[in-house]
């Protein structure tokens, strides 16, 4: 086996065991926060990896992805109060219901390309704020709250990592899977001439909704888990543009249109951020360092840092995955 | 005998980081010539033209260009002062300002051009050289047909009235009486001195009309020899030109 | 005479708006950038604006000079040191709408950090008055300011459709290359449109510094709204910003009164959704196959 | 503990983003707080730290920052946040890990039926209370009593729920809709006051002030109550009233009490009426650091360090540190539950002592027998107390409110 | 094969194809030529519906196509090359030729990747167009002629049954056009129906079975090579001045 396998398996396996430290807090210590840091980058991942296939390979740059992370938490939220039950049993529908909302906003804003698109998607945060915030059935502005899990404090984040890492693996491998069939490279194919490509006997619209739809699933599916993690469901931790610019900010960083791209930004960024964090505290500052950071990364690594090391034929063979 | 307008020495370039497109070119270009290059798809020749009008800037060697206010070097300035030298660079893909209309681009081609009456009568000279361009004067170029935009490119060389033209290509999607206009026209416009460099795949039609041919492969020069030689030459018939298809 | 006065109020606020996204158009227009910058820009301004006013007293509208000075040097320094870099490249726009975003991130944080996030606005002796004709009355502030947006805008469009420069800005705008081939100086017309652009975001700053209050963070709640006015009008054109800021402030304004003032910015969203669907490129944008 | 570290408190303010300006402020009265502390010995022999983060305003950053102050930080006790909005969503973390939960600003009803243990309220009363006051100023002290009233707010936390109480509504709880209470029929329509103009603004991004204002007048309402998050809004809005020529005989407002609403408005804030938890001239006893802390001594500190006088804002987290402060002197720990339990244990007549009055607190953790204050804008500038007339000495209301 | 209805095309003013009727026999080569602007480039784009059409009918076989989207008409197997290229410009040279292959014509989510079928293809179509060696760069570093001759092989890639080629010769090395020509026929011997645009008038003639001249939208004439050459109003048209 050669380091291309042998790595993730092991990353794997680590991870998987990586909580059961909390049950040894004499040897270990309370590893509550790290705990709370790698579920958030698991998030993250599943988000920047499901962008990846509609924003990296599909050349439609969305900076209002977190519409479809809110619709995902509110469906969770909502029925799990109604009908009493965890919105862990609800990540399914919240994800169909995200997708199903995806389905109808593609057929609309994906009809342009480049900066209106963009527009567009902001837009779309501002639509859904707008009716959230006056939508008494789901708590209006005030939003719902859920109840915490009976876990112990310790214990507590489990459900939620573990819920996480699976999404995580899934939307990878999902992302892996696109960059490599031919529905990919359709996807590819449209993002540059979506006329030429229709000529080559491509479904535009079809690949166009479909993987738009794809993407916001799974981001429906991490809202369920996110909501139930926050235990309240409000529109402005959703709705807000800072949440999908630190998605695309991760993506560029690591590399658009790759499949390890999105997972090396992922992390990246949430050291950097933590890195900040210890060092100058949270202050102003920090919106100025992730500013700086963004704009230094698309002068210097318009590839990001998988696509830039790829090309100058620099990357680890753990990373190449396509 | 006549004097030397553009001059290359050793020229090298290519694109980004990428390797060496061409290599060691020298080339000159007298007063009134029209020289045409030659060569397979991708044998550099654009590249040729590119690096004189500093679209991309050579690695090595030295472009001197005989202006009206003496000589200039010209690798290493920026394009559009290059183009203010009284050097025209007319490219093969066709750009145009595709959301102006017709007699926007024409306007736009004598931009370097001051005297509004002067750039009147030359618009006119143009226009009566493409009557096609007369009858669509508010039509957006790049709705135009293939053929029509190859002619509001071609109006602009008679605009600017240049010392050199670097033309790519200039029959490209031309149909037959208007590729046969285009090439009398080069010849009028080097008959009063301007000289031409003129890179052609209709090779036979640009050699006709030129006095020098140059064949191009590799991103080198592998001769040059007068058009008339070169298109009776039999090694290069087989090699670049293609047997002549009877009719 | 309730909607009349209702429609006066938005056809004021209507025109500042539109002054605000000019410059973003412009912008665009030239250069392909989407300057989410943009904001900030008109932010920097008002701040210019209300120290001039609370430490010389100067009034706003005067200000106005100062302030496009102010922003055109900043936007200047941003150019050089953002945006020149990859100009002309393939996926430019795409490209700028991220570099844009992380430059307002910047600048936010240096403002937030400079002046802390506390709201001001100048309060120049006709802010809170009005001209009253019978019972519809005219509010000065928005008046005013209605006023010098519209004379900035005829302003740009005289000096664009006219003067060499503008024309030259006009023809880079559709073809880099080709204007460089017409011996346009390029560089220079991108530094001057892009710099432009930022000084008409600093008179906007000044006018908008009495008419809105303002903090560092307040940008966020305008970029949504003036590009979506930029997309309706049609990418690059000044004529469909301003039109369209004009008509969906009334609408604005109209939903507030008679709906909830909630909603009332929901216009400008749906607006945008509705002209993706019947016309995806804008009022006036020109697409070309 | 080992004796040389310090005790470390741990507080995510939001400095910047929508909420910058009140949370700045919050922040500056607990250093200042945590200032006078450490000049007189600190706590226990050591040193108090606070450990200061920035939420940008914005819930899910704040919820991380306080897991971060627990499990990174390892801090002692925390201090709580501004707003209701941000209050609501850390409310059962810091339940969660059973850690102390004071809550400076945050007063919405839902919060305190949750059922959680730790929580103290450093106000007057819930949100949904707050209406008596404002209604029972107009019904005390006017003579020509309005009739119509006008009731806009923004859609904010703690503005919809004083809402909820002018007005009557329910309060449920969102998704399960389980009833919180019933407030029917409200301040408003008890008093014999007819609602003619109800409405709300977003949040966020709202810039429509003349609209509603114009629609404020086209109502003829005469009563005009205004419930906004933010200082700036109610500067917004009384210009916008102003440059409208709306003259109601009576504005009332949930802001405006900081030196930022006279800048933006100068003499033409005159009359209006606004709610405070605080005001500089009650003479509220208290302690600090073992040492007497009264009202008058905070604002002559205040003016000392920064030249100004205190508002609010600053004045409702230092009464917070305060009494922390007494608790920690009193059961000599720092630890949460010890805390808890001595301030569960206070009564009004053994109550903790600051400088926004005394506080002792029922189950839910608002406090008891507690009333807002009404203040307003008199002749230039100053800022006259006038309402409640039974605690203190107030000054005469200016009754109308003068024309513009 | 191909057979056009009275097909009209307008832009604003402009009336680019003019009630134009005429058919393609299958297996036959048809030429399509007229002066520049004639309208040519335009019908390729209704047939392969990269514009819808304002009137007329345009059947492929028995089944009417002008109602249909673009991507469902080349899957019925008309495959077409650009004037101007149009190419995909980050796509490295072998994935344009993937892109093309038949079975590329269901993207199915769940099927598979491009198959070694299909890259054994496209390594036979860039032997042939002489372009092995710039496999893997990405489109856009190519010259014109390369891309024009990417193009062409995506056509031919596809391997359609109907083949639209719009102006295969511009910019193409004189040499090379020749084992271009060779393959032309070969298609046509493999029953594939070819219609061609094209401005070298030898080419034109020289392969033909078919040539239809247009001229303003209209169609002027239409009849064999030679007869067409020895028409009049073609000659004052098209081939002099
Ligand atoms: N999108 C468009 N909008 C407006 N007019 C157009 C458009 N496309 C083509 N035209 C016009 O239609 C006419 C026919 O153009 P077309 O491209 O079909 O010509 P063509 O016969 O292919 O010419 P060429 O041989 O030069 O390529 C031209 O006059 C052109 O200006
Ligand atoms: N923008 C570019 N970036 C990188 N490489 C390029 C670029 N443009 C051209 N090349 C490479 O340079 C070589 C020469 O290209 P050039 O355009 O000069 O050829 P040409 O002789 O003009 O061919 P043609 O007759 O096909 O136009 C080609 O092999 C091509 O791959
Ligand atoms: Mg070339
Ligand atoms: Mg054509």
């Amino acid at each position: 086996m050669d380091s291309r396998k042998i790595i993730p398996i092991a990353t794997l396996l680590i991870l998987l065991f990586f909580p059961l430290i909390q049950f040894f807090p004499s040897v270990f210590g309370d590893q509550n926060y790290v705990i709370h840091l790698m579920l958030y980058a698991f998030y993250y991942m599943v988000m920047t990896s499901s962008w990846n296939i509609i924003g990296g390979y599909g050349g439609f740059i969305s900076v209002g992805h977190n519409a479809f992370l809110c619709i995902g938490a509110y469906i969770a939220g909502y029925y799990s109060i109604m009908w009493g039950v965890s919105p862990f049993y609800l990540i399914l529908l919240a994800g169909i219901g995200a997708g199903i909302f995806g389905f109808f906003v593609g057929l609309i804003t994906l009809r342009v390309k480049g900066p209106s698109f963009i527009i567009s998607s902001i837009a779309l945060i501002m639509i859904l704020r707008i009716i959230f915030d006056r939508w008494e059935l789901v708590g209006g502005a005030s939003g719902i709250t859920l109840p915490y899990n009976s876990l112990s404090v310790e214990f507590s984040k489990f459900p939620h990592y573990y819920g996480f890492l699976a999404l995580a693996i899934i939307t990878i491998y999902m992302n892996w899977y696109v960059r490599h069939s031919k529905f990919g490279l359709a996807l590819r194919a449209i993002s540059h001439d979506e006329i030429r490509s229709a000529v080559a006997g491509i479904n535009v619209k079809y690949i166009k909704v479909t993987a738009f739809v794809l993407s916001t699933f799974f981001i429906g599916c991490a809202g369920a888990i996110w909501a139930d993690y926050l235990t309240y469901v409000r529109p402005n931790i959703f709705l807000i543009i800072l949440i999908a610019a630190n998605v695309v900010l991760m993506v560029i960083l690591g590399g658009m249109g790759t499949v390890t791209g999105p997972i090396v930004g992922t992390i990246i960024f949430i050291a950097f951020n933590e890195l900040i964090l210890s060092y100058l505290g949270a202050t102003e500052l920090n919106l100025l360092f992730t500013g700086l950071l963004l704009v230094i990364t698309l002068l210097y690594f318009p590839n990001g840092i998988v696509g830039t090391l790829k090309n100058k034929g620099k990357l680890p063979r753990f990373l190449d995955w396509g | 005998m006549s004097e030397c307008m553009l001059k290359l020495e050793n020229i090298v370039a290519g694109y980004g980081y990428g390797p060496d497109i061409i290599k060691n070119i020298n080339l000159e270009l007298n007063k009134g010539d029209i020289k045409c290059i030659i060569g397979p798809n991708g044998a550099g020749k654009s590249t040729v033209l590119k690096a004189i009008a500093g679209i991309i800037i050579p690695r090595n060697g030295t472009v001197s260009f005989n202006s009206e206010k003496g000589n200039l070097e010209l690798s290493g300035m920026e394009t559009y002062e290059i183009m203010k030298t009284g050097l025209c660079f007319i490219p093969q893909d066709r750009s145009l300002f595709n959301t102006l209309t017709v007699a926007e681009n024409l306007a736009m081609a004598g931009y370097t051009i001051n005297d509004k009456h002067d750039l009147r009568v030359r618009i006119d000279e143009a226009l009566d050289t493409f009557p096609r361009l007369k009858e669509r004067l508010t039509q957006y170029a790049g709705t135009m047909s293939g053929g029509e935009q190859q002619q509001l490119i071609f109006a602009r060389a008679i605009i600017l009235k240049p010392r050199v033209i670097l033309i790519d290509e200039p029959s490209l999607g031309l149909a037959p009486a208007i590729v046969e206009q285009a090439f009398q026209h080069i010849e009028n416009i080097a008959s009063k001195g301007v000289s031409i460099l003129l890179v052609e795949q209709n090779a036979r039609r640009g050699l006709s009309s030129s006095n020098f041919g140059t064949v191009m492969d590799l991103g080198e020069i592998v001769f040059e020899k007068p058009a008339n030689q070169v298109l009776s030459d039999d090694r290069i018939q087989e090699l670049y030109l293609g047997k002549r298809k009877k009719k | 005479m309730f909607i009349i006065q209702t429609i006066i109020l938005g056809l004021c606020l209507g025109f500042v708006y539109a002054l605000m996204a000019t410059g973003l158009t412009l912008i665009f227009g030239v250069m392909r950038i989407v300057n989410l910058a943009h904001p900030i820009f008109i932010l920097v301004g008002a701040f210019a604006a209300y120290y001039l006013f609370v430490i010389f007293g100067m009034d706003p509208i005067f200000a106005i000079p100062l302030c496009a000075a102010t922003t055109a040097i900043l936007g200047a320094i941003t150019y050089k040191l953002v945006f020149e870099k990859d100009a002309g490249s393939q996926t430019y726009s795409e490209m700028t709408v991220l570099l844009t975003f992380g430059t307002a991130m910047v600048l936010d944080g240096t403002l937030s950090y400079l002046f802390k996030n506390t709201q001001r606005i100048t309060s120049p002796p006709y802010a809170t008055d009005a001209i009253f004709i019978g019972d519809i009355f005219l509010p000065t502030a928005q008046l005013y300011s209605g006023l010098i947006s519209i004379a900035l805008i005829v302003g740009l469009g005289l000096f664009l459709k006219f003067s060499k420069l503008g024309i030259a800005i006009r023809a880079t705008s559709l073809s880099r290359v080709n204007a460089e081939l017409v011996g346009i100086d390029v560089k220079f017309v991108c530094i001057f449109s892009f710099v432009l652009g930022c000084a008409l975001a600093g008179a906007a700053g000044s006018l908008v510094s009495f008419v809105f209050s303002f903090f560092p963070a307040k940008h966020w709640e305008w970029i949504a709204i003036l590009m979506s006015l930029v997309v309706l009008g049609g990418m690059g054109s000044i004529l469909g910003v301003v039109i369209s800021a004009a008509i969906l402030s009334v609408m604005a304004s109209l939903v507030g009164a008679f709906i909830a003032p909630a909603w009332s910015t929901m216009v400008f969203f749906v607006a945008l959704f509705v002209m993706l669907l019947v016309k995806p490129h804008g009022m006036f944008g020109k697409y070309l196959e | 503990n080992d004796t040389n570290a310090s005790i470390k408190i741990g507080a995510s303010m939001p400095l910047t983003g929508n909420f910058a300006v009140p949370g700045s402020k919050h922040l500056e009265g607990y250093e200042m707080c945590v200032d006078i502390i450490n000049r007189h010995g600190g706590w226990l022999d050591q040193e108090v730290e606070l450990v200061v983060s920035d939420n940008r305003s914005d819930t899910e950053t704040a919820i991380a920052q306080y897991e971060r102050f627990i499990n990174v930080d390892k801090v002692d006790l925390t201090f709580g946040t501004f707003s209701s909005k941000l209050t609501f969503p850390i409310s059962p973390i810091l339940a969660k890990y059973n850690a102390i939960h004071p809550i400076p600003s945050g007063g919405a009803l839902r919060i305190f039926s949750q059922g959680h243990k730790n929580l103290f309220y450093f106000q007057a009363s819930a949100a949904e209370y707050v209406g008596t006051n404002m209604v029972g100023l107009i019904n005390d002290l006017v003579e020509d009593k309005p009739t119509k009233a006008a009731v806009v707010h923004a859609d904010d936390f703690f503005a919809n729920s004083i809402a909820t109480g002018l007005l009557g509504e329910k309060v449920v709880m969102p998704g399960s809709g389980e009833l919180v209470e019933d407030l029917a029929p409200g301040y408003i329509r008890a008093a014999g006051i007819e609602l003619v103009y109800h409405e709300q603004w977003p949040e966020e991004g709202f810039s429509d002030w003349l609209v509603l204002a114009n629609s404020i007048k086209n109502s003829g309402a005469d009563l005009v109550i205004g419930l906004m998050a933010s200082p700036e809004e109610a500067t917004q809005f009384t210009r916008a009233l102003k440059t409208v020529r709306h003259n109601p005989k009576h504005i009332l407002l949930s802001q405006g009490t900081q030196k930022e609403f006279y800048e933006g408005l100068g003499d033409d804030a005159n009359g209006v009426i606004i709610m405070s938890a605080y005001h500089p001239k009650a003479p509220f006893k208290g302690s600090l650091a073992g040492m007497q802390m009264n009202n008058a001594d905070f604002a002559a500190e205040y003016h000392i360090t920064t030249g100004n006088k205190p508002d609010e804002d600053v004045a409702i987290t230092f009464a917070l540190c305060q009494g922390i402060d007494q608790a920690v002197r009193a059961t000599g720990s720092v630890d949460d539950q010890t805390i808890m339990d001595w301030l569960h244990a206070r009564t009004p007549e053994d109550p903790v002592k600051t400088v926004l009055g005394n506080f002792a607190w029922d189950d839910r953790g608002l406090p008891l027998g507690k009333s807002f204050l009404m203040v307003q804008w008199q002749d230039g500038g100053n800022l006259e107390f006038v309402y409640p007339t039974n605690e203190f000495d107030t000054a005469e209301i200016v009754d109308p409110k003068p024309q513009w | 094969m191909i057979s056009i209805r009275n097909v009209t095309k307008r832009f604003g003013g402009i009336i680019a194809v003019d009630d134009s009727s005429f058919d393609v026999m299958s297996s036959t080569i048809c030429s399509l030529i007229g002066p520049n602007g004639a309208g040519k480039s335009t019908l390729f784009n209704c047939i392969s519906r990269v514009y819808p059409i304002d009137e007329g009918e345009i059947y492929l076989g028995d089944t009417r196509i002008d109602t249909m989207p673009a991507h469902k008409i080349a899957t019925l197997g008309v495959g077409r090359s650009f004037q101007l290229t149009r190419v995909l410009d980050e796509l490295s040279v072998t994935e344009n030729l993937s892109l093309h292959t038949a079975a590329g014509f269901n993207f199915h989510l769940l099927k598979a990747g491009v198959t070694r079928d299909d890259k054994a293809r496209a390594e036979q179509i860039m032997e042939f167009l002489n372009i092995t060696h710039i496999r893997d760069l990405p489109m856009k570093e190519l010259s014109y002629g390369q891309k024009k001759l990417l193009d062409l092989g995506s056509v031919l890639m596809s391997d359609p049954s109907v083949i639209l080629l719009d102006e295969p010769a511009a910019g193409v090395n004189p040499r090379l056009l020749e084992t271009i020509l060779d393959r032309i026929l070969v298609l046509k011997k493999q029953g594939k129906t070819i219609l061609l645009v094209e401005h070298n008038m030898d080419l034109v003639m020289g392969i033909s079975d078919k040539v239809v001249v247009m001229a303003a939208g209209s169609i002027i004439a239409n009849g064999t090579p030679d007869e067409v050459q020895s028409d009049k109003q073609v000659l004052e048209v098209y081939l002099t001045g």
